[in-house]
């Protein structure tokens, strides 16, 4: 029970990355990256290419993971930057769609649908079967750091401004703010951050294919967020473990259920997840941390 | 028996916080009723709270002798009371001509007659009736609202600053319009920031403070009355369009 | 102390239509066990999980199953993604993993004999697919496929074996989400072939084939029996479109003995090639279990091969199995699937293909070769 | 003369997809947020008319099932889950959506587990105009959407009620101070436009198969062809739908049928870029 | 003022909308140091030049120099951090930040706003801040906003938003400042107060533009006044004399004023 307590929980920090990155972006700014199981991808392939190909080490994976998220965050807020917000939400889903496609067709470089398999953990051999709880530490340490990077920005001037820009970008640019450079930073930072969650995904579970990247996952991230509270580091977290602890719980909930079949025990776990999540949303409708307006300091 | 008699009205936007904190008002039949207070009084919380936008916590509301408190917007327009918000009151999306048209939906069969009348009387609007309200300039869309308030010939006229952004020209043919409305029946309670002006065309005032009417009477008096001058009307500075053309103070801007 | 074992099937997502099937006939079987006394005077749980057809759902789902049920066997992963994400965490665990995944890379992964599978792989497969299509005189095939696992090695394979039998071969992939396939029907027909390969799933096949109908096609179409199967004549409903249309399969030992009761557990009339192999999985672990007297992933590993022994009693299911390794006997399980021989890496040694034609919305036996 | 082809097919897949898109566009003009739960209420569209066509019902009648079962589903919904949420801005409602698209996709799969069906209705062979190949079924379709366009945009257009529902999505307080009742207009709005995507849903099933993924399927497309057109536009919606299905069928012949649904992005990327608010704005009618 | 260069001069502006001609060829400059009125009736076009010149609406021709420089078809934060800064007429701001974020909002040169140097923390950063926070303070103390400091934006009166848009003005410390009816909405008694404040502007380098509808308000504040009327400049002059002008009574100021 423990290691497997302990592998949610690793997943769980996985996800929480991923709220985080979105939570940058989409209670930050305002922009909707529903792409995000696509830079996920990005940073998973790119690290597990050097890795395993190219035999680098695995540091170097993490590191090339957040670069390749960064660049195709870049990439994609360059192409749309003249598209409003509710267009961005589909041209990103559709980048997702594209580097899918791409990475189950373009065998030479990905291997296909068959994946790539055998992606090395960090001490793996050594560690023997602690290598989960090390590997855990490892995820927890880079999501404490990227949670306090988050507050900082989310307390700071930047953050200020990024919220401004989230509603009303126009009065954000009288108020001269160079509003493409924040958006372009703080899209490029998530999306490193989505690559990084990526690699730490594949030197985990060793094996990656393009079925792992499904929007699904942007689904549950989404859902996280809001039933976490959008515009909050914490509430990203939070709803990261919310949803993980979902998505985990209803496995065991359905097994008490009798006379089903199974298929109808795995569209009750489904169904079960989704109630759940819309009645969170209903309790708090701007999610269990919502948003909050800091107080002015006051003048002493 | 008033038309709009209001009787410990309380409410606001959150339960929590009451705004409106006990007014008592009455509007009779035919009559001008101004508002007036300073920024952040209450006052649209007030007009708001009588025509249903917000849910009082307390006190009652009788319009044409029946309770009205917390029936809800279109009901209680539905009963002949107009009320024209001070922000957000156009249709941005749509034209002019169909701004004008949801001004008639409950009465549509005598829009076609009423939409003419006020073409002709805003000969402006006809100009613009493919235009999205949303390109008006500021005072075209306040008169806009108006009309778009007039479309359901009501009984009771609520007017959240209806001269704001208006050139002098148009504000006093508004106050023109508002007396001739005035004149064919119609009751109105206007709050205005332009408020010598507002209490010139009214019979009785109200100054709201802090959600609770703290001064009333006949306008003339109450524009007269020194307190109220120097917290609520500019006190010593006068408006320079009224006291025929004394504008001691103008141009005194030191310029370098 | 029950002993515990796990199906991990495609309950929803794109396996779905074959997951609940497979589950079910696992589990009727153990039912049957566990009613003639189980297993070592032990009762079998078995588990069953969704896969999502995801992988990374099917990680999650796994991990539970090993860390938290402790299940000494995991059985019946069907999309090879899914497989090669799970298949690591098996063998760390010392889990015992049966699938029917047909990508050749499977058997190669560093399983340390922790993996079967009683899917021949692709290349056995697509060599007979071949061969078959030079058997209905074919002069110009032409294969209809989406992006899979198999989707290269089909082509590979094609290519060498048909142009030797002196058919030309050409091919598309497609997208298998789509709900017409008209241009692709179009480009297929420009090359003018005689037999068409359709190479997908159900739900994808069911509109490829009704818009081959739609544009005329008049040669030959044949497919796998995964996709080619009774469903996919009562989805297509109009007999016309599938008249003539062949089906094919590692020969699910029709007749056999061991196929009737795999009919019978999986409540179908017409067990797909899956629900017969995931009937063999729970089969053979029951007895390898029976034979090492222990269930642990370790001891299936070593014995699992021994439920097939030659020269042992020939039995067509674990009850019958079980009491004749009880009685310090030996058994040559004969399966549903086929004889389920595993050579070292995993593979079953050889099968037999059977093939059907659909004649008036029914399947007819062409030949079990 | 194959890219002649590929266009037709184009169209005839276009016309598949337009129906759902206007039922969702229409909405989104009305309740301002991207619904996302059409996926799961086209499925159960499919469904309740494969149910209704089963127990003998003719065609017109099962569509009118569809319509009406999708349009109480979807209506159920969004008053108990979406519209709640709208407070909070367009997102939560969106996200809430595809929670309850989740709901429906396996509401279906319990009570008719993943196993495709198919209607047992004739399958006719294409006929030849010239060199080009059409399919009569697909023909009738195309007519059904074109009508429902129709009627849809002329509603929104012209007729008092389709006004009151785009000033109340404009201006809910002011449209309430008018008399207009919003939740009424937001309850006709969710019916209709639900009930048009059932009827999508039951078309696309008729064309293919049906399973609890059928409506999941078409999501993609169909944002993509809303988003083409201009989200909230009728006629940009059918238009989007034609266009995404050509461009689809001709990338089928230049890149290859496994880049299909990129294509269709860079598409909408492309014309985004040129014109930011989609082909034809984002007028509702 | 014979001598200056013009802090802002417009020549031949020009914008149509649909084949609406709105700004029809507009020429005008201001002087540095000064608050100049404009006034006008009602879709003048008055809103439409403030749009122009802060970059929100692109000129289809004409050209606008803001201390020498050329700035037509500049993005608005440009145009912005070179310091002119304009309020709205119907006010416009961000819904969920609080007074106060609105006012800091629109200080300038904050080295916090620097993506590294908000994850390190800099102390450069955290001074301006308190520098700025303070400001804050003052100006809505004076805008009688300090007691909903920490008011989300959507929860203020219509006049305390029109306040808020001088407030963050003020807070913008522009050398230009473009003032779209500031006290439209306003109370007359905190009217003359704002009044008496934006004299103190040009003694702080801060120049004035500002379109106005309350002619004792221009008449104190104002020198000289400019005219606009249908898409053109009318005529400027100083208020009186604009004010005796028949056209300006004519189209602008109604009947009472003749
Ligand atoms: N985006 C637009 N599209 C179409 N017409 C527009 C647009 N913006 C402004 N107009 C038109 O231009 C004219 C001038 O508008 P503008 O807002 O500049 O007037 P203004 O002088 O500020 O008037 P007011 O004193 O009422 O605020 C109006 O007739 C208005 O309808
Ligand atoms: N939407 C809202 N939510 C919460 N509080 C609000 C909201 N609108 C206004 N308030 C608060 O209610 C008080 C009264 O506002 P109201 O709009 O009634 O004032 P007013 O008298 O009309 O002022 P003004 O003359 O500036 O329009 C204000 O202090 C304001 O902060
Ligand atoms: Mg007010
Ligand atoms: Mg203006």
């Amino acid at each position: 029970m423990l290691s497997y307590i302990l592998f949610i929980a690793t997943i769980g920090g996985i996800y929480g990355l991923l709220a985080l990155s979105l939570n940058l972006i989409w209670g930050g700014v305002g922009m909707v990256n529903l792409g995000l199981a696509g830079f996920f991808a990005v940073g998973a392939y790119a690290s597990a290419l050097l890795t395993t190909v190219g035999h680098g080490p695995i540091a170097a994976g993490w590191l090339i993971a957040l670069v390749a998220g960064g660049v195709a965050g870049l990439v994609v807020t360059l192409s749309t930057t003249r598209l409003r917000e509710d267009y961005l939400a589909i041209v990103t889903l559709g980048f997702a769609e594209t580097v899918r496609l791409v990475a189950s067709n373009e065998i030479w470089l990905t291997r296909g649908t068959d994946g790539i398999s055998g992606i090395p953990g960090p001490w793996k051999r050594a560690l023997g079967p602690d290598f989960n709880a090390v590997y855990f530490l490892i995820v927890v340490l880079a999501l404490l750091v990227v949670f306090f990077v988050m507050r900082r920005i989310d307390r700071s001037p930047y953050g200020r401004a990024l919220r401004a820009i989230r509603e009303d970008a126009q009065v954000a640019q009288v108020a001269g703010k160079p509003v493409l450079r924040f958006k372009t930073e703080a899209f490029v930072l998530s999306a490193a951050i989505a690559g990084l969650a990526g690699a730490l995904y594949g030197h985990f579970t060793s094996y990656i294919a393009p079925d792992m990247f499904l929007p699904l996952i942007t689904v549950y991230i989404f859902l996280a967020v809001a039933s976490g509270g959008t515009g909050r580091p914490a509430g990203a977290l939070v709803g990261a473990y919310l949803v993980m602890t979902l998505l985990e719980s209803s496995r065991f909930f359905v097994e008490w259920i009798p006379g089903v079949t199974a298929v109808q025990r795995a569209a009750l776990k489904e169904l079960l997840i989704a109630v759940a999540l819309i009645v969170v949303l209903r309790l708090k409708p701007s999610g269990v941390l919502p948003e909050r307006v800091p107080p002015a300091p006051r003048p002493s | 028996m008033s038309l709009l008699q209001i009787t410990g009205l309380r409410g606001g936007y959150a339960a929590a916080d009451e705004i409106v904190k006990g007014a008592d008002l009455k509007v009779e039949a035919g009559e001008i009723v101004a508002l007036i207070g300073p920024n952040g009084a209450g006052k649209s919380t007030l007009l708001k709270l009588i025509a249903g936008l917000l849910r009082p916590s307390g006190g009652s509301v009788r319009f044409k002798e029946q309770e009205i408190a917390g029936l809800g917007a279109p009901a209680i327009s539905r009963r002949g009371l107009s009320f024209v918000p001070q922000e957000r009151n156009v249709f941005g999306t749509m034209s002019v001509a169909e701004n004008l048209e949801m001004g008639g939906f409950i009465d549509g069969a005598h829009a076609r007659k009423r939409m003419a009348e006020l073409y002709e009387r805003f000969p402006m609007l006809s100009e613009k009736r493919r235009a999205a309200a949303r390109t008006l300039s500021g005072g075209q869309r306040q008169i806009l609202a108006m009309a778009i308030a007039l479309m359901n010939a009501p009984d009771l006229l609520l007017l959240d600053e209806p001269t704001a952004g208006l050139s002098p020209r148009a504000a006093e043919e508004l106050f023109g319009t508002i007396l001739a409305l005035n004149k064919s029946g119609v009751a109105i309670l206007m709050v205005e920031q332009n408020a010598l002006e507002a209490l010139s065309v009214s019979a009785r005032a109200y100054v709201l403070v802090q959600g609770r009417p703290e001064h009333e009477g006949r306008a003339a008096d109450l524009a007269d009355d020194p307190t109220v001058r120097d917290l609520f009307l500019g006190g010593k500075a006068q408006p320079m369009l009224r006291g025929n053309g004394d504008s001691s103070n103008k141009g005194t801007g030191d310029f370098t | 102390d029950p002993i515990k074992l796990a199906t991990l099937t495609p309950l929803t997502g794109a396996g779905g239509p074959y997951g609940p099937v497979m589950a079910k006939a696992a589990a009727s079987v153990v039912e049957e066990v566990n009613k003639a006394g189980g297993v070592l005077g032990r009762r079998i749980v078995l588990v069953s999980e969704d896969d999502q057809t995801n992988p990374e759902a099917a990680v999650r789902a796994a991990r539970k199953l090993i860390d938290v049920d402790k299940v000494a066997a995991i059985m019946g992963t069907w999309a090879s993604s899914v497989t090669t994400a799970v298949a690591p965490l098996c063998w760390e665990s010392k889990t015992f993993l049966c699938t029917v995944s047909g990508a050749d890379s499977i058997t190669l992964l560093p399983h340390q004999g922790f993996l079967i599978r009683t899917q021949p792989n692709s290349k056995l497969q697509v060599t007979r697919v071949g061969e078959f299509i030079l058997s209905l005189g074919a002069k110009k095939a032409f294969t209809m496929i989406p992006q899979t696992p198999f989707t290269q090695s089909t082509f590979d394979i094609l290519n060498q074996v048909l142009p030797k039998g002196g058919c030309a071969h050409q091919s598309l992939i497609y997208d298998d989400k789509k709900t017409t396939y008209r241009t692709e029907v179009d480009q297929a027909l420009r090359t003018s072939p005689d037999v068409i390969l359709a190479n997908g799933y159900t739900p994808d096949t069911v509109v490829l084939l009704k818009d081959l109908y739609r544009a005329g096609f008049k040669g030959k179409i044949l497919g796998f029996a995964y996709s080619i199967n009774q469903k996919l004549v009562d989805q297509v409903g109009q007999p016309e479109v599938v008249e003539g249309v062949y089906n094919f399969a590692p020969a699910s030992a029709e007749g056999s003995s061991a196929f009737e009761k795999a009919k019978a557990a999986s409540g179908s009339a017409n067990p797909d090639p899956y629900t017969c192999q995931v009937y063999d999985h729970i089969n053979l672990v029951l007895m390898a279990i029976a034979s090492a007297k222990a269930a642990t992933g370790e001891a299936i590993k070593e014995n699992i091969r021994k439920a097939t022994m030659s020269g042992g009693k020939v039995v067509d299911n674990a009850v019958d199995g079980l009491k004749e390794i009880a009685a310090g006997g030996k058994v040559d399980y004969a399966g549903a699937s086929g004889p389920c021989d595993f050579d070292e890496k995993g593979d079953i040694l050889d099968c037999k293909f059977r093939y059907e034609q659909i004649k008036a919305g029914k399947f007819t036996l062409v030949k079990i070769a | 003369m194959i890219i002649l082809q590929a266009l037709v097919n184009g169209i005839v897949s276009g016309t598949l997809l337009a129906v759902p898109a206007i039922g969702f566009t229409a909405m989104f003009a009305v309740l301002r947020f991207p619904n996302f739960s059409v996926s799961g209420v086209a499925t159960l569209g499919a469904f309740a008319g494969y149910l209704a066509y089963g127990v003998g019902l003719q065609m017109a009648g099962s569509l009118v099932v569809a319509f009406a079962v999708a349009g109480v589903a979807g209506l159920a919904f969004d008053k108990l889950a979406h519209l709640p949420l709208i407070k909070q801005g367009a997102l939560p409602a969106a996200i809430a959506s595809i929670a309850t698209g989740i709901i429906l996709e396996n509401v279906v799969r319990l009570g008719f587990g993943n196993a495709p069906r198919g209607y047992d209705r004739p399958i006719a062979r294409d006929v030849f105009l010239g060199d080009i190949r059409v399919s009569p079924q697909q023909l009738e379709t195309m007519g059904l959407a074109l009508l429902l366009m129709l009627l849809v945009f002329a509603a929104l257009a012209f007729t008092r009620i389709g006004k009151a529902m785009r000033a109340s999505a404009d201006n809910p307080e002011l449209a309430a101070l008018k008399g207009i009742r919003p939740e009424r207009i937001a309850t006709l709005a969710s019916f209709v436009g639900m009930g048009l995507v059932g009827v999508g849903g039951m078309l696309l099933g008729l064309d293919s198969s049906i399973d609890p993924l059928t409506g999941t399927r078409i999501l993609l497309s169909l944002f993509a062809a809303a988003v083409l057109g201009g989200l909230g536009s009728v006629p940009g919606a059918v238009l989007g739908a034609f266009l995404i299905g050509m461009a689809e069928e001709l990338s089928v012949l230049v890149v290859g049928s496994q880049y299909r649904a990129a294509v269709g992005f860079i598409a909408i990327l492309v014309v985004l870029t040129l014109r930011p608010r989609g082909l034809l704005g984002e007028r509702a009618y | 003022m014979p001598g200056t260069m013009p802090l802002l001069e417009i020549k031949d502006l020009r914008r149509a909308f649909y084949g609406l001609d709105v700004l029809r060829g507009v020429d005008l400059s201001v002087a540095p140091g000064g608050i100049t009125g404009l006034i006008g009736p009602n879709g003048a076009g008055k809103t439409t030049l403030f749009n122009v010149v802060s970059g929100l609406v692109p000129p289809d021709a004409g050209s606008i120099r803001f201390d020498g420089e050329e700035m037509a078809g500049w993005a608005p934060d440009r145009i912005s951090r070179r310091g002119l800064v304009r309020t709205f007429q119907v006010a416009r701001g961000f819904p969920k930040l609080s007074v106060f974020q609105h006012l800091m909002l629109y200080g300038r040169d904050q080295p916090g706003e620097s993506l590294w140097q908000a994850i390190v923390g800099t102390r450069a950063a955290r001074e301006r801040e308190a520098a700025l926070a303070e400001r804050a303070w003052e100006t809505a103390r004076f805008l009688k906003l300090d007691r909903l400091i920490d008011n989300p934006a959507t929860a203020l009166s219509g006049g305390q938003k029109k306040l808020l848009e001088i407030g963050r003005a003020l807070m913008a410390e522009p050398r230009l400042v473009l003032l779209d009816e500031p006290t439209a909405g306003v109370n007359p008694t905190l009217q003359n107060e704002i009044g008496e404040r934006l004299l103190e502007l040009p003694r702080r380098g801060i120049t004035v533009l500002l379109i106005e509808h309350d002619m004792g308000f221009i008449a104190r504040l104002c020198n000289p006044v400019i005219v606009m009327a249908e898409g053109q400049v009318l005529t400027q002059g100083t208020f009186d004399e604009v004010r005796t002008d028949h056209r300006v009574r004519e189209a602008y100021l109604g009947r009472r004023a003749a």
